[in-house]
């Protein structure tokens, strides 16, 4: 029995801490709102580093990590609040093309695939089509996971068999689009097609569960450094009980968050049969414990939280919209509630 | 208790809807609080001053219809409910216009108020510094006497002045007696933004329009109030140039009365909240009929809708003491602590209704972004 | 326009605060625990005073009040923690037998019944056989307002042909019991009947109401009290930060409330549509301000208000025993859903 | 990451839950905060005594298995699991033997640890005052030297000692220096009930059992621990008649080592809210087959059962740091905040099932009234 990260995997995560640091701070998330949505100096050296090959297996020119090994990656992601689709990209659809390597017909362009996402393309996954899908214009193709009137079916698609409607987010830095496909390969059906949608949605809200955890860690660090700093009535502002139960309470539920995401994490990893329902809670607890986060850190704040030229806004935007991206918590709520066998049909 | 309203104010509801149906602006107006939504703002200004819909509790003089306070809330509850827009004046109307018609001199009364019912005068609020934040005792700005002038020189900074860069004056305090400790030596100046050494600088605010400004003060002369013995066009040049409100050195006590209607009812009109909670309940209904609301999420909306009628009816009470000269005394915070969580209450039911499209940059976001200033804005909760 | 109590309201109100005052203090409802659930001296004087047939006609021996003039008086009732069925009997109750005045063939057992209330015997109205009725051991009689299989129907029951199984209560003055009529009169039928057991079931709940508002305020009181002279780290308790806020938050709920309870009162006695969403608005605030400001005492109080030598537990219990009897939050929220054209038929 | 246990630890978790499936009182035993339930309780701590299982975690010297942390915890696990008896035992066994562990000398733990766990003394804890409430530090009883009889004399009142009226010992802060400020100057004293000068008068809690006490002690006679010098006979003697724990003046780091352990890992092993939950979730579930369970209050039954899941997980990890010799930090009161809450919000979903049938004295209301006592014990959250 061990519930923590191996050394390996702590080396794997703080190597990534400081690339990002390096690479991301906030004034590049603030360049990423005015030009396309991506930090590519970031992006670059993951790829160099090997992380958005991390979940590629070895044969196809990845690391062959696991979930395990990722998932502490993805929360170095949100940490820094960088909008590049490593969750999306690099992890789910990694994985999912992983997956497809085993498919009879689908071997061959699976693994083009997987090697294209390992040096740097992008390839996002649809799992709900009438779901904006953030970043959606600089995809190199789409992996279209939507059960056709046939039955289930995997679809790969090259950008320009895409249509894509884009629309604007509060964080700036998300380009969201949505997402139709005109044409593409049929690479998965029936049975194979089901499990690579359901897996792919599972590690969607994962991935998005991982990066909230980071956020929700970076936005309280800043409040509980601004609250230090920040005097009010002559004594600094953390001072006031007020700040500080508020503060507290918000970190709590983060500190209690990142278990379930760790879990979560795992189960993917080990093939566990409650692996979804560990996304759910996973995914569930990172939203609330995200947006209450957020709430505790403008409200410590004040005034200032409120304006863009501070760089709270930038977390708690993106928080915002993860919150709500891939399961907001009353979907992950009804998952659960179906996981444990209650229907809730009573409306007395 | 008697919830029936009378002939006059019915009627007076009436001409309200009316004029309200033929004149809001459709499509709806950009927002105020960027320099092209800001004109288009100031118009609208102009046409409900013209139709004397501006200021409707203030005297005929300056503009209003003498209306009472249940008058006053029979308007708001169909401003809001027409989706009429969001004021730009408020600041001036709700939070400097009671500290002028309690402290202004007549001739104060006078010069400022019909100009400012006439959005002429466009006033922001000067009350944060850098370093002061909410609480208002910690003012470093200074005002030094200038005998000679016959007036003051004001040196400093204010800043989150809303709509600062689009306005014309700004009102708050300097410290005028460096000796004297916190909320003492404090006097509340009138000071137009065009004045030599002012500088404006407007900056983002969280829903990206560029609605906060910072006011620098660099020796900014504010000249004395008139003499009354004085000739009122000289006068008026005077107070063009601008003021003191109440006494030297008593600012504190002007500013207090001030916040206390930022805080109490003046500011925000249950009609506001009904409005709000009415277009959720409409959201709701057509997530329902498409079979995407569920029975939590649906009473997080009921919740929601039952307290913005919870606050229409505590404001009824409150009125009803206020027209009966009862003062609703140490309560009156509550209603600016109950407002500002519902407001985010709505907002977040609302944007639990739009599930995966709650991010996109609509008005339920926008308000979103600005219901969570409430909170924060007039001291935290 | 007018919110708020006649000068005559208030008057009745005062009369009947300080009429409690004297005669239900703490003791004597520790006194009713060991008891009968009952406080004899206050309910005698009450009868005396003419608030147990304040909503009698007049041509039947009441008062001839209304909804109006009797919810100030419940509130009272709750803020002393009055065990005895005022609002049950002499609210809920006397409405339906003044009710029964007009239906044909009931007119004369209505009458009798009505100045039998008015007099201090307890009629309780059963309007849901499967909750328990609170001190149903003292009822002179059952107001059965339960549909039977051929139809609605309203029953009076004798005390005799009643049958009780009795229940313990957190609240040891409540004496609640199950209750099943073996025989009874019939005095209502059809749309008559659904009527009155419509408006029982709303006079019900609103009585609870008023009655949660009463304990609520006092509950604070009590609290402001003791945060005021209790002393800890060398300050009083109650100029902590986390104190004031937790109080503050409750009052907040409290003030919201009492509006609700006023308004519903107002509707039913006036006979708007919107009575009984009225209704169900005021108790489901009610019974969460209630908790709300249970919850906070009980925080502020510390270890003392976890003591039954302390007063705070009388009103503590009554107020979670009446913020879940006739109506819980759940059931009413489920009622303004209805109300409000909400079906949340969507369990996704 | 490895989530798998060794087979030793499957082996202790076999052995565990058969005796424990052999054993466990079945009707449940009454509350043991009542006289009778306390003499059944007593019984069920000796029976676990004898078959080794009141402290697994303590040496077989003083009657534990030398159990590790992880083997701890499966035993909590399937303790609660299998409804066994709440421990009457564990304020001594939870909050004061990891200070005799500590700073006992080994006489003091030779002597208190075996009677401890076989269940001969049994400690409450005397913290609280009644002007000092949860601020340990104003503790104004206090003990005298007495030079000539060698020890010291003990005066003062302590009160909220759980199961006072029931227990043999208490342990206590005292003030052996009255000049010394707040937290200086006090003295950690273990005190027999039976001593001359001590009365103790119970009490009745929220739920209704005599489960509070008042501890007075009237001029108590405490000796100085023996010396180890002393005859082993002699020595015991004199411990049976109390002694000081850690050094004179010094009671107030001892004390902060013992709530620690209140707050921390120790009092409160996830397997108590993990049965809990499983409780919950079969409650609602019942309610949901007969067709009373609506959304909103099955997905608060959701979030109980998560945040139950979410404090297993975190123990976890905490246990992991611990085994592996990384302190938990500030993060140690995380775990009482969280759980404190967590069980009053699963008492309070399981009360929503109910509904009209919530305010009946049931298990549920039961241990709801003990859940919010959670916050309340061992300093407000």
């Amino acid at each position: 029995m061990r519930f923590e990260l191996t050394d390996d995997q702590v080396d794997f995560r703080d190597a990534v801490r400081g690339l990002l640091a390096d690479r991301c701070g906030p004034e590049a998330v603030r360049a990423a709102w005015d030009g396309d949505g991506r930090v590519r100096p970031a992006w670059d050296a993951l790829a160099e580093m090997g992380v958005l090959g991390a979940l590629v297996p070895e044969a196809a020119g990845g690391l062959g990590r696991d979930d395990e090994d990722v998932i502490p990656l993805l929360v170095e992601c949100g940490r820094v609040a960088l909008p590049d689709p490593v969750g999306p990209s690099a992890y789910a659809a990694a994985t999912a093309l992983g997956s497809l390597l085993e498919v009879p017909g689908a071997a061959e362009v699976a693994a083009a695939w997987s090697e294209r996402v390992a040096a740097g393309d992008v390839v996002l996954p649809v799992v709900d089509p009438s779901a904006p899908v953030a970043g959606a214009g600089t995809a190199a193709a789409i992996l279209w996971c939507v059960p056709s009137a046939a039955g289930p079916q995997v679809l790969l698609a090259d950008a320009d068999a895409v249509e894509l409607e884009s629309l604007d987010s509060v964080d700036g830095a998300r380009r969201p689009a949505r997402v139709s496909v005109l044409g593409g390969e049929v690479v998965a059906e029936g049975d194979a097609a089901a499990g690579i949608a359901a897996a792919t949605a599972d590690r969607l809200a994962l991935g998005a569960a991982a990066e909230l955890v980071g956020l929700s860690e970076r936005m309280l660090e800043l409040t509980v450094g601004y609250v230090g700093e920040r005097k009010q009535f002559g004594v600094p502002v953390g001072s006031f009980q007020a700040v500080k139960h508020q503060l507290a309470d918000a970190a709590l539920a983060v500190a209690f968050a990142g278990p379930l995401v760790s879990m979560a994490a795992h189960s993917l990893a080990t093939g566990d049969a409650d692996a979804s329902r560990h996304v759910s809670m996973a995914k569930l607890r990172a939203s609330t414990a995200a947006r209450h986060a957020a709430g505790a850190a403008l409200q410590c704040h004040g005034a200032i939280g409120y304006t863009v030229e501070y760089d709270l806004h930038l977390f708690m935007k993106r928080a915002w919209a993860l919150s709500y991206e891939h399961g907001d918590p009353d979907a992950h709520r009804s998952r659960l509630r179906a996981s444990l066998g209650l229907t809730g049909s009573s409306t007395n | 208790m008697d919830l029936t309203w009378s002939d006059k104010e019915s009627a007076f509801r009436d001409e309200c809807r009316t004029w309200l149906e033929a004149n809001v602006p459709d499509p709806a107006l950009p927002s105020g609080d960027t320099r092209e939504g800001f004109a288009a703002h100031l118009e609208w200004e102009h046409r409900l001053h013209e139709a004397r819909w501006a200021v409707v509790s203030w005297p005929e003089a300056y503009g209003g219809r003498d209306a009472s306070l249940w008058e006053w809330l029979i308007f708001e509850e169909e401003y809001y409910r027409a989706g009429a827009p969001q004021r730009v004046t408020q600041n001036g109307i709700f939070l400097l216009a009671p500290s002028i018609f309690e402290f202004g001199t007549p001739a104060q009364q006078d010069h400022y108020l019909p100009r400012m019912s006439a959005a002429e005068d466009l006033w922001c609020q000067g009350w944060s510094e850098p370093n002061a934040g909410s609480d208002l005792a910690a003012v470093s700005s200074r005002a030094v006497r200038d005998d000679d002038a016959g007036g003051w020189r004001l040196t400093g900074q204010k800043t989150w002045t809303t709509r600062g860069a689009f306005c014309t004056h700004v009102f708050g305090l300097f410290r005028t007696d460096g000796e004297a400790e916190r909320h003492r030596g404090l006097t509340y100046f009138l000071v137009p933004l065009d004045a030599d050494g002012v500088t404006v600088r407007g900056f983002g605010r969280l829903d990206g329009d560029e609605g906060f400004a910072e006011v620098f003060c660099d020796d900014v002369f504010v000249p004395d109030n008139p003499a009354d013995s004085l000739d009122p066009a000289e006068a008026a040049a005077t107070m063009h140039r601008g003021g003191i409100l109440g006494e030297v050195h008593q600012g504190w006590g002007v500013a207090m009365a001030t916040t206390t209607s930022e805080r109490g009812l003046t500011l925000r009109s249950p009609g506001r909240f009904q409005a709000t909670a009415s277009r959720l309940l409409d959201l709701a209904r057509s997530c329902d009929e498409s079979g995407r609301l569920g029975e939590a999420l649906a009473d997080r909306v009921v919740d929601a809708w039952v307290d913005a009628e919870a606050y229409a009816l505590y404001t009824l009470g409150d009125v009803t003491g206020i027209v009966e000269g009862r003062s609703p005394g140490a309560k009156s915070s509550f209603n600016k602590i109950f407002w500002s969580e519902l407001d985010v209450r709505l907002h977040e039911a609302a944007l639990d209704l739009l599930g995966p499209d709650a991010e996109l940059d609509g008005p339920w976001m926008k308000g979103y972004e600005f219901a969570l200033s409430g909170p924060i804005y007039a001291g935290t909760n």
